[in-house]
């Protein structure tokens, strides 16, 4: 398995895709000769030409719906969104039309489009370019959302989205496109609703997903000299959510965490944890913990970023609160 | 150039949607209808032009467009009645008809949001080389909607074949065009972006007719185009809403003189293209239309509750 | 206390705040002659003169920005939006203008911004004209969401929001519009982030918001019949949110559900089904009940929209589930 | 009409940005800085006619707008380095400094998002008759962006005091804008809504200060107006971009020869307003602004981490 970036997995999946089937077709802002503000697109307009690398002018609203409507005829367009925060400006688009486009014409409609956009804190892009919004959009029906956390996993979900006959939300995260992993040789997919066991463990679920399994990660291993054994779910979708997995986890170690980087309240961790609490009433052995986003805007200054983010020590703290009789302690 | 297939299908449009406000007014009609009547005359005209398999996006306002493109009028009723025969199996509604297999990709609930995805319809067609035009029908409010804009530009930048009417009837619910916009209307924005544009009576369908001609032609050659037709909204904004705080009875019976259907019959009866006697005789057909129409949407079933979780995601399993 | 019916609530709290306050000043489309499609402008432009009760075009963007202009310079605008549906096109103003201006700005600006905006499947309105998004808002720090269920929490919400140096995104429901209920004469204020116990039981807490409170009301009636004491926390505020009442309220009932009309998968249900979990860990007598809409666009046509809005059966069916040995059954 | 004082203001800001570059190539600015330089007069042939109570908004690339409307160098530097003594206390950085004693009400990282803002304020303006315009700074891509258009319809059919400054620099990060839009651009868009609009060579501050002195006057009597000012971007699209992928060598030489300080110069010295040692001077001096700004910047402490949760709502108990 050859080691590549997360990044370059991306570029991979469309490339692949773009290979495979004439009808997908780029649309964004940048992505031609300068590949992308985060390279995903490099070398593709070479290979491709402009008009399935379709540069767009600066019409969030104006390009996302142009994709639905290519959508509409059959095409499988792939939009990039800058900064997952500019999603706001084509809310209507994505929320109002992609999305119930198939439902409110009774099934006549199809939608195969597939939308990128980065998500997360990097390097101070303060409070306008650092959100993590996936919860507006897995509560948002006639959406799938997943969210990449290893260059594998960004490989095979893109193929997949691309693959999909529904609006599928990429949220990909600005702190991995350089990081390098392993990746499949030769096809490689990863179906939609299918979480991923990280690591193995007995005495606690992590549960997270985009960057923050790689925080769980880190902190889980530094967990070990701490007595503790976590097992590290990453959800990669969120929408289907892998109900099974989570749960069938959860019922042995019968303690979690779940950690995601979006503002706390209101986000993803309270679904996952309302969904374990429920499921596994009287089971667990402690109260899910929650860890997120403090409920502000994303503040510039380094020291409030890192505040404001969650680190691998708010998690292990998170942890330490479930399992407050771990052997070492 | 003959005129009576333009009045047969303006006078169908009339009559359905007079039909849809009976029915709505005795309870058959869930919801609110906004009536494409007095308008007839614009859908009429472009529509005229279009081929099968060209594309036609719609709004709130869209039975008429549906109608003159092809729609059958007892699956639109259905739909607008709520029932499972209905073209979108009852979960679209009066706002949201589409009937992909006539190329009516649907009305819209959201002022300008079919704007963006007419497009990519466009974009769709050029790049397969079909030959197909889209046509995006929106009311004068939706000129204020940031999307307009940013679909004039994409169609201009592109080239697209793509046709923008604007159908003015000077209000948006309640509020007439001169307390929304401070420009020079819709026309004079397409130029600014760089497409060809002009103004039509819209009330006049030989008017709509030849400008039809022209622009669904030049947006054929990839040469965006905007029409900007002047109309007149008889009564309120949807069929059950009343308009006495905002519209005079003397503006209001102005609205019936403008009937562009009876105008047509001037001519055509000045013109010896018909006689009063064939006239009657096509209303009479057309009537005897609305009615089988509605025979079929009464006799359709409701949808079944279970049907609610239909149609989310494309595959059953895949709604999470 | 005179019975007034939500509608005019809403109206008095705008008469009133504008009659003493005139910075107050209205923003949205046919808010003028019209009086609002749901009536809740009118008489006010009579009053108050077309400079303070400012018909809009058809503009969600632009006259939302208007209104954060004018709350920079010192107005206490308030902004209708015609149906919450058509948030999505102005949701950069709201979230990433309004929200975030007092944060970025370390404290120079105040946006003291209204938001007035209708929620909920009314009348087959269909998938574009009857969301209930407040999730999408609630989980936007640096907005207040707070969402009346009777007349009086109409009046005395309204008029606080317009007094909060915040943005608060007020979200009515339109089936509430005609309903009517008694007010207090005379000034009247509710809190921003105050909960309300409108009826007390011992054996379960229903805990709910905008109409899902009077179906949770409705239900809670038709329960005494089964032997079910419910409470009903109507909570009035999302954020800030009322932990205290919620908890105080589940910590002697022991069982909760959670009502709301959102879309259930990450929705409102879940931030309090999760708190709750958390916060009275091994003191529940059964896992927090969820009732929220089924996870689709809002159809139209009555037995499919009857399907996806919680219904009082629903409601009942969700209590019975966590009371399973009530006596009477 | 004496040109030294808009002399001095260019140098400043261009000064100042050659030390946010140097000072994020060394690690001190945290994040992106999109650099104003090439562009000075514009901001500064504007701003020239201002009064300390008038309103600007801004954009992405908006260091050069604050020091010109007035803003203190330190405390710009100081906001971009993420201290405490910044304007925002460290909680905006570059693209969102303020400083609201000034009348500058916010750079902005959303395109065009601060134009209908601009128009409330403008709207303030005009109900309270106070005599104060408003001005919208924002770049070339954001004609194409929907609240352009929404924000110019307000302007127009409100009368509203706002003045739109369109800075063509013919980029949008990697894109010319060429590639980006079908139309007759920005003032020509701006004239179908019914504004006054003209264009003028942002690179000539004298064209500038012309044109800035009709724009402001008229917007200050109620008639607004949008100037479209020609300009170059030089270098990337923020201060750590690479060009080499969209722009050759040749190009980017040509926009430092077209300086619009380099060119004042020469007039100055042509016009005898100035001697090449009293421009040294006042670089010697500007230089020492700079320095004393970096200084007072590099001595601000870091914001506290638990001031992370402050400023979310107005009364600190509000948050939840
Ligand atoms: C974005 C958006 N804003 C507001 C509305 C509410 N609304 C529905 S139709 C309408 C008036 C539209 O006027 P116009 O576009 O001229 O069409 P007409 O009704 O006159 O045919 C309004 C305000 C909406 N559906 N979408
Ligand atoms: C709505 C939105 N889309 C995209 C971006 C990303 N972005 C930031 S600046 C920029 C280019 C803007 O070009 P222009 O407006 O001409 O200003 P310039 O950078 O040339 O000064 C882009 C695409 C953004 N910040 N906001
Ligand atoms: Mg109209
Ligand atoms: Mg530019």
């Amino acid at each position: 398995m050859p080691n590549i970036s997360y990044a370059a997995a991306l570029n991979l999946a469309l490339a692949e895709a773009m290979r495979e089937d004439p009808k997908v077709i780029l649309l964004g802002e940048d992505i031609g000769p300068l590949g992308g503000i985060f390279t995903v697109t490099e070398g593709l307009l070479e290979e491709f030409g402009l008009d399935r690398v379709r540069e767009t002018p600066l019409s969030e609203a104006g390009f996302m719906g142009c994709g639905i409507g290519l959508a509409l005829c059959g095409w499988r367009p792939v939009v990039e969104i800058m900064f997952s925060d500019f999603l706001t400006m084509c809310m209507d688009q994505l929320c109002n039309q992609a999305a119930k486009l198939r439902y409110m014409s009774g099934g006549q409609a199809s939608v195969p489009l597939t939308v990128r956009a980065p998500i997360g804190a990097r390097n101070s892009a303060a409070a306008q370019h650092s959100q993590s919004p996936q919860a507006w959009f897995a509560h948002t029906p006639g959406l799938r959302v997943v969210l990449p956390a290893t260059p594998a996993n960004a490989l095979g979900l893109l193929a997949s989205a691309i693959e999909c006959d529904d609006p599928v939300v990429v949220l990909e995260h600005k702190l991995l496109y350089q990081e390098e992993g392993p990746v499949p040789s030769g096809r490689h997919r990863v179906p939609l609703g299918k979480a991923e066991v990280k690591r193995e463990g007995t005495d606690l679920t992590l549960i997270s997903c985009s960057r923050m399994t790689q925080v769980a990660l880190v902190a889980a291993e530094e967990l070990t000299s701490q007595g503790v054994a976590a097992e590290v779910v990453d959800l990669r979708s969120l929408v289907p959510l892998d109900r099974e997995t989570i749960l069938e986890s959860v019922a042995r170690t019968r303690r979690a965490v779940v950690v995601d980087e979006g503002a706390i309240d209101y986000g993803i961790t309270a679904e996952i944890a309302a969904l374990i609490s429920a499921e596994l009433f009287g089971e667990l052995l402690a109260p899910v913990g929650r860890v997120g986003a403090l409920a502000t805007p994303v503040p510039f200054s380094p020291p409030l970023e890192k505040t404001v983010i969650p680190q691998v020590e708010d998690v292990i703290a998170a942890v330490l609160k479930c399992v407050p009789d771990s052997p070492a302690r | 150039m003959q005129y009576l297939p333009s009045y047969r299908k303006m006078l169908l449009i009339l009559r359905f949607e007079e039909r849809v406000a009976e029915l709505q007014r005795t309870g058959q009609v869930p919801g609110f209808a906004h009536l494409y009547w007095g308008q007839e005359a614009i859908a009429v005209g472009i529509c005229h032009w279009l081929r099968p398999e060209d594309y036609v996006l719609s709004t709130h306002r869209g039975h008429g467009h549906c109608l003159a493109k092809g729609a059958e009028p007892g699956r639109v009723l259905a739909e607008i009645m709520g029932r499972s025969d209905g073209y979108c199996r009852g979960k679209g509604g009066s706002m949201h008809v589409a009937a992909f297999d006539q190329g009516i990709l649907g009305a819209n609930g959201i002022v300008a949001a079919s704007l963006p995805i007419a497009t990519g319809v466009a974009l769709s067609n050029r790049l397969e080389g079909n030959g197909r035009v889209a046509v995006a029908f929106f009311g004068d409010a939706a000129v204020e909607e940031g999307p307009f804009h940013e679909s004039l530009n994409l169609a201009s930048l592109w080239d697209l074949p793509l046709l923008f009417v604007c159908e003015d009837n000077q209000y948006a619910i309640s509020v007439t065009v001169d307390k929304r916009q401070g420009g020079k209307g819709a026309a004079a924005i397409a130029q600014a972006h760089g497409l060809e544009s002009r103004k039509v009576d819209g009330n006049d369908v030989v008017a709509m007719l030849d400008a039809s001609q022209w622009a669904v032609a030049r947006a054929r050659e990839c040469s965006p185009v905007l029409l900007e037709c002047a109309t007149i909204r008889w009564g309120g904004h949807h069929s059950a809403q009343p308009t006495r705080r905002y519209r005079s009875t003397e503006e209001l019976e102005a609205t019936q003189a403008a009937c562009p259907i009876a105008r047509l019959e001037k001519r055509l009866i000045a013109e010896g293209e018909a006689t009063m006697e064939e006239l009657a005789e096509i209303n009479t057909e057309i009537v005897a239309q609305v009615d089988e129409a509605e025979r079929f949407a009464r006799q359709s079933p409701f949808p079944k509750p279970d049907e609610a979780t239909q149609d989310v995601y494309a595959a059953q399993e895949g709604g999470g």
